[in-house]
């Protein structure tokens, strides 16, 4: 882990969507999936980002662009540099014979992590979901992985949620335990499934962050106060249980929350 | 095991340890995590009468020995701080100390006002902050006489909440500083907030990587500043003093205890140290005591001045 | 290779790294010793009107990620000083700066009048000795008429050799105090002078260790307290800064310069780093630059104020 | 090596003369023969002092009483603590067939060397001078090695100085090189003789020192600019050929050249 900045040079950029992009760098500390890095982006502001993949060939992140930083970043090109302090977080436990739940910029983490579990080779299927075909990033990288698609407007695979997909599966054959990342609200909807079947989960959190090493106290979830940056952003359901605020409104930059 | 209990304007806590303004205590529950790891007290955020985002990122940086801060005030205000204050009592027993900070004089009595209303074990004062009505936004608490005038607004309103003045170690003459705040009623002092400020630079992008330029200085590499800051305002006041800035292990608090320290402070600690540094910290200090054949703290607070 | 040649104030040095005061400077050999080791210039310690012995031990502490000092201005008086010039310009080709502080204003015309009939390449004043006719014994160099009077002192008295105030980081608006030298006549600014002071307790024997109980703080430590005060300083003065405080790595040299410095001083370093620092600085240097195309320091120098 | 200071309860207080006292301290970091230590007495003062020994039962310092800090260290007793940083220096490197020849107070860095001598199994003789027998410390520790006296007045061995004997044993056999630890003047005398017989030294000096560190430059020689306490306190014929004050009055407190 380097607490300390140090920027990069970009070695590449793709673009997966209309506005999503991947930038790789070469040299970065390795991370565990489900880790994050802190990336700064010279006068324009400094944000949380999931490894989307580490390989021999450089680490990847993938960004989409809502808001004035990550529509930013989005003009990045191969050259630029941007800093990096990290990995931060616990990540995710490797397990077998798991289902990975992803909906929308939630695909970033969990492709790593499938990545990875394929390098052990540990046996897993995967579920994805986004608005529309165009939005689904990775999609050939996780059709070879036998991934079943879900999308809102039926572009693609399953007409509806990933979480209904998620509900199809397990009625299928029996798994022991999910992953999952996406907008809370999915993943407020997998934990709800998940207890139903009595399944272990982890599920990959997003909270705003202003260090990431577990100082400033803006990522820690009501009732629990964990911190998502030392203690999460990766959490069980044994960390869940002592938390209020899991799929309702959270706090803003000024520790406000939001309603 | 000898006991750690120390008693701070009125206060008991059953150990000395405080969570330091800034660290975690955003919320009740992000406050609850240290005493959940053994703090004796825990400090919020220092807040303003409105809420403020405060600056964008990188706001906080590790450096070398230490860290740099810069949030920018940011804060959700002392009437959601207020909400907080209440909440967190529902669920901790251990005392709570609310930090306020104004940008004008008025606006410290006003946040004041608000914060005692949810009645903290005690209210901290952060006068670091910069002064808008000054030629060049210079922090209050540079000036001696600025100072003085926000503790006695404050603490007319606090009323028997006992007041703790937060200092800078750039204040002139620290030790003559403690004592107008004394005189001016403060029931105690906090001290130090965070050094300098400092500026760390990126040499590829050649820009300043703070999204402010600089910020405070924090971490071990304070110490040795904070403890003789602790040493002249142990010297010059006889409220009591806690003593913060740069503790990482039971010896570093000790060394603000002989200081003339009642209870310390912890921060960049957490971070550095850990969260487990509440712990380590009490029962390094309680181990010393034994082997030094001390039955208490009382035993050796201030001691380093008696030579 | 790229060169490093810089020029400050008219006077030559081939590479910007500069011996700070107080660190080897006591005779013209052991000034040489880092000059055998690559410095680009050296100064001496700094000097009164009178010899003194100094405080008894320890007077130079290590301290985690810095060193405390509390010298008590030790050095063999402006007479014997003069003398060590004179042996240095016989054998050392790189310029001397050399330092002078006063206890009184008069004291430090006085001492400037010996030192220049000795023809330092520079004259630095160290105005951060406590100045015995105040109050608190505060020093010259957080009252900024003051400083500015002794700049005016000091520069009648040294015609055409450059003279360079040497501020202290505890001053408040660093910035505006430098403009004030440079228009009482300043040729340039030398920052920063140590950090705190700071107090390093042994937790055992229960004393201050530093006989003088407390020291300024220099080295790693306080790096980023210097970048800032010589990036304000740039924002603020047209005349050359000779950055010093806590640099031990070319990337610390990098970023006083990217602040702005003309220069680098280097003290706490050569410890820490080794008498190699100032070869190793100057090698990663012009590595840098060869990496990054510049043709030379004059290219990057307070590029990270442009922003 | 440590450069921060810790304090160390004394073990042990031993007198081997009317002003000579030595303390045993545990556990302190290990040190070569001729290193020092930088000693803290709480209050007094802080010195540099030579490691007279050091085994599994301790460190052991030999102090003279002759101004105030060395006075007062004689008062200190079993259980007090003093401060401690170091070991600081170059130390003497170990060599075979030599003769030691040791002064005064010099005797101390010496009989850590002996000690470390024998248990390297180097062969080395030994010359050591006093100005009478009570002022001769270790005797019996160096009599077993087969060490020869010298006094001032006689009292013990050869009537007269170390140096005399010196050049009488290099008449008898010769030596690889030669160790020597003591009062500039026998040093100057040494180092006289050891170039006549062309032989190789290592000389022990002593300065003035304020920070152990190579920082202050109090410790610096004159000419080469050599730091006894990096780069000495030990210095070879290469060393010494480019300083100018060997044997000569040096620098007081201020830094003044005393004359
Ligand atoms: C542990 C962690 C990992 C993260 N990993 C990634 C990642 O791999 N890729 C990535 O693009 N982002 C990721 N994020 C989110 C990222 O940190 C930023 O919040 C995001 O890039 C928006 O920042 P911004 O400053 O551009 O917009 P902001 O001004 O912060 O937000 C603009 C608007 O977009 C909303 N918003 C924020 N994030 C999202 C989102 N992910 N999807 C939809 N709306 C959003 C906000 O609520 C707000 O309304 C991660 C966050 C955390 C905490
Ligand atoms: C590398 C090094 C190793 C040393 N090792 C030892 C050691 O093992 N044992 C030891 O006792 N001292 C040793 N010394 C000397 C020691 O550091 C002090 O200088 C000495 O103890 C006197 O200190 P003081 O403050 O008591 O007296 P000071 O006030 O410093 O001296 C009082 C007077 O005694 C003279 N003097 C100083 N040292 C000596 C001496 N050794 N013999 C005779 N006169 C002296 C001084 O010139 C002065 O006139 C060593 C010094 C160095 C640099
Ligand atoms: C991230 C961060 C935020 C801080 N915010 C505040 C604050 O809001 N109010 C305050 O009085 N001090 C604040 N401080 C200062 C700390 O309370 C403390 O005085 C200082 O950091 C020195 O202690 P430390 O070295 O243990 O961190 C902050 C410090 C840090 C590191
Ligand atoms: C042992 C020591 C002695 C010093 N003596 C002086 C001095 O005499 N005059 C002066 O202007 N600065 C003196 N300084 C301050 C240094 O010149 C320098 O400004 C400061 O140490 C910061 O730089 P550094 O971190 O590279 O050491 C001294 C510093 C040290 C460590
Ligand atoms: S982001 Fe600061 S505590 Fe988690
Ligand atoms: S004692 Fe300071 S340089 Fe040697």
């Amino acid at each position: 882990m380097t607490v300390e900045m140090s920027t990069y040079v970009v070695a590449e950029v793709s673009q997966q969507a209309d506005l999503v992009k991947t930038i790789r760098l070469l040299d970065v500390p390795t991370a565990m999936p489900g880790q994050f890095f802190l990336i700064w982006l010279p006068g324009i502001d400094e944000k949380p980002i999931s490894v989307s993949n580490q390989t021999s060939a450089g680490t990847e992140f993938t960004i989409c662009g809502v808001g004035p930083w990550s529509t930013a970043m989005l003009q990045v090109e191969a050259g630029d540099r941007v800093g990096l302090r990290g990995p931060f977080g616990n990540g995710f436990a490797l397990a077998d014979n798991t289902l990975l739940v992803g909906g929308g910029m939630g695909v970033a983490p969990l492709r790593y992590l499938a990545h990875r579990l394929m390098e052990e080779g540990r046996s897993f299927d995967l579920v994805v979901g986004a608005r529309d075909a165009s939005s689904l990033i990775f999609r050939e990288e996780f059709g070879r992985w036998g991934a079943r698609f879900a999308t809102d407007n039926g572009d693609l695979g399953h007409v509806g949620t990933v979480t209904e997909l998620l509900s199809e599966m397990l009625r299928l054959r029996a798994y022991d335990s999910l992953y999952a990342c996406g907008p809370e609200g999915m993943l407020a909807a997998v934990r709800v499934i998940a207890d139903e079947h009595e399944m272990a989960y982890q599920l990959a959190l997003e909270r705003l962050m202003k260090c990431g090493i577990g100082l400033c106290g803006h990522c820690c979830m009501e009732g629990s106060g964990l911190r998502l940056c030392v203690e999460g952003p990766v959490l069980t359901r044994e960390m869940l249980d002592g938390t209020a605020e899991f799929g309702l409104p959270h706090r803003d930059g000024s520790g406000r929350r939001r309603t | 095991m000898v006991e750690l209990p120390v008693t701070l304007a009125g206060i008991k806590l059953h150990n000395p340890t405080v969570l330091a303004s800034g660290i975690l205590g955003v919320s009740a529950s992000s406050a609850a995590l240290a005493v959940a790891h053994g703090a004796g007290a825990v400090t919020l955020k220092s807040c303003g009468a409105e809420p403020r985002l405060g600056h964008r990122g990188p706001t906080i940086l590790p450096v070398p020995g230490g860290l740099l801060n810069a949030v920018g005030l940011s804060n959700p205000g002392a009437a959601a701080v207020a909400h907080e204050i209440r909440d967190f009592r529902g669920r901790c027993e251990v005392p709570l100390v609310a930090s306020i900070f104004g940008r004008t004089e008025a606006e410290f009595g006003e946040v004041a006002a608000i914060i005692c209303d949810a009645h903290p074990a005690l209210l901290e004062v952060n006068v670091s902050c910069p002064n808008v009505s000054s030629e060049f936004g210079t922090p209050f608490g540079l000036d001696h006489d600025a100072t003085a005038r926000i503790t006695r607004i404050v603490k007319d309103i606090a009323g028997t909440i006992p007041v703790f003045i937060k200092l800078s170690p750039q204040a002139h003459n620290i030790g003559s500083l403690a004592r107008r705040c004394q005189d001016a009623g403060a029931d105690g002092i906090t001290a130090i907030n965070s050094v300098g400020p400092g500026m760390a630079i990126d040499v590829y992008t050649r820009r300043p990587i703070l999204s402010n330029l600089s910020g405070g200085l924090s971490g071990r590499a304070v110490l040795p500043v904070a403890v003789r800051c602790v040493y002249e305002i142990a010297q010059n006041v006889s409220i009591p003093i806690i003593g913060t800035g740069g503790i990482t292990t039971p010896e570093d608090a000790l060394q603000m205890i002989l200081a003339g320290a009642t209870a310390v402070g912890i921060g960049t600690g957490v971070h550095s140290t850990g969260i487990s540094i509440f712990q380590e910290v009490c029962r390094g200090l309680s181990e010393y005591l034994e082997e030094s054949g001390f039955t208490g703290l009382d035993d050796i607070r201030g001691a380093a001045n008696d030579r």
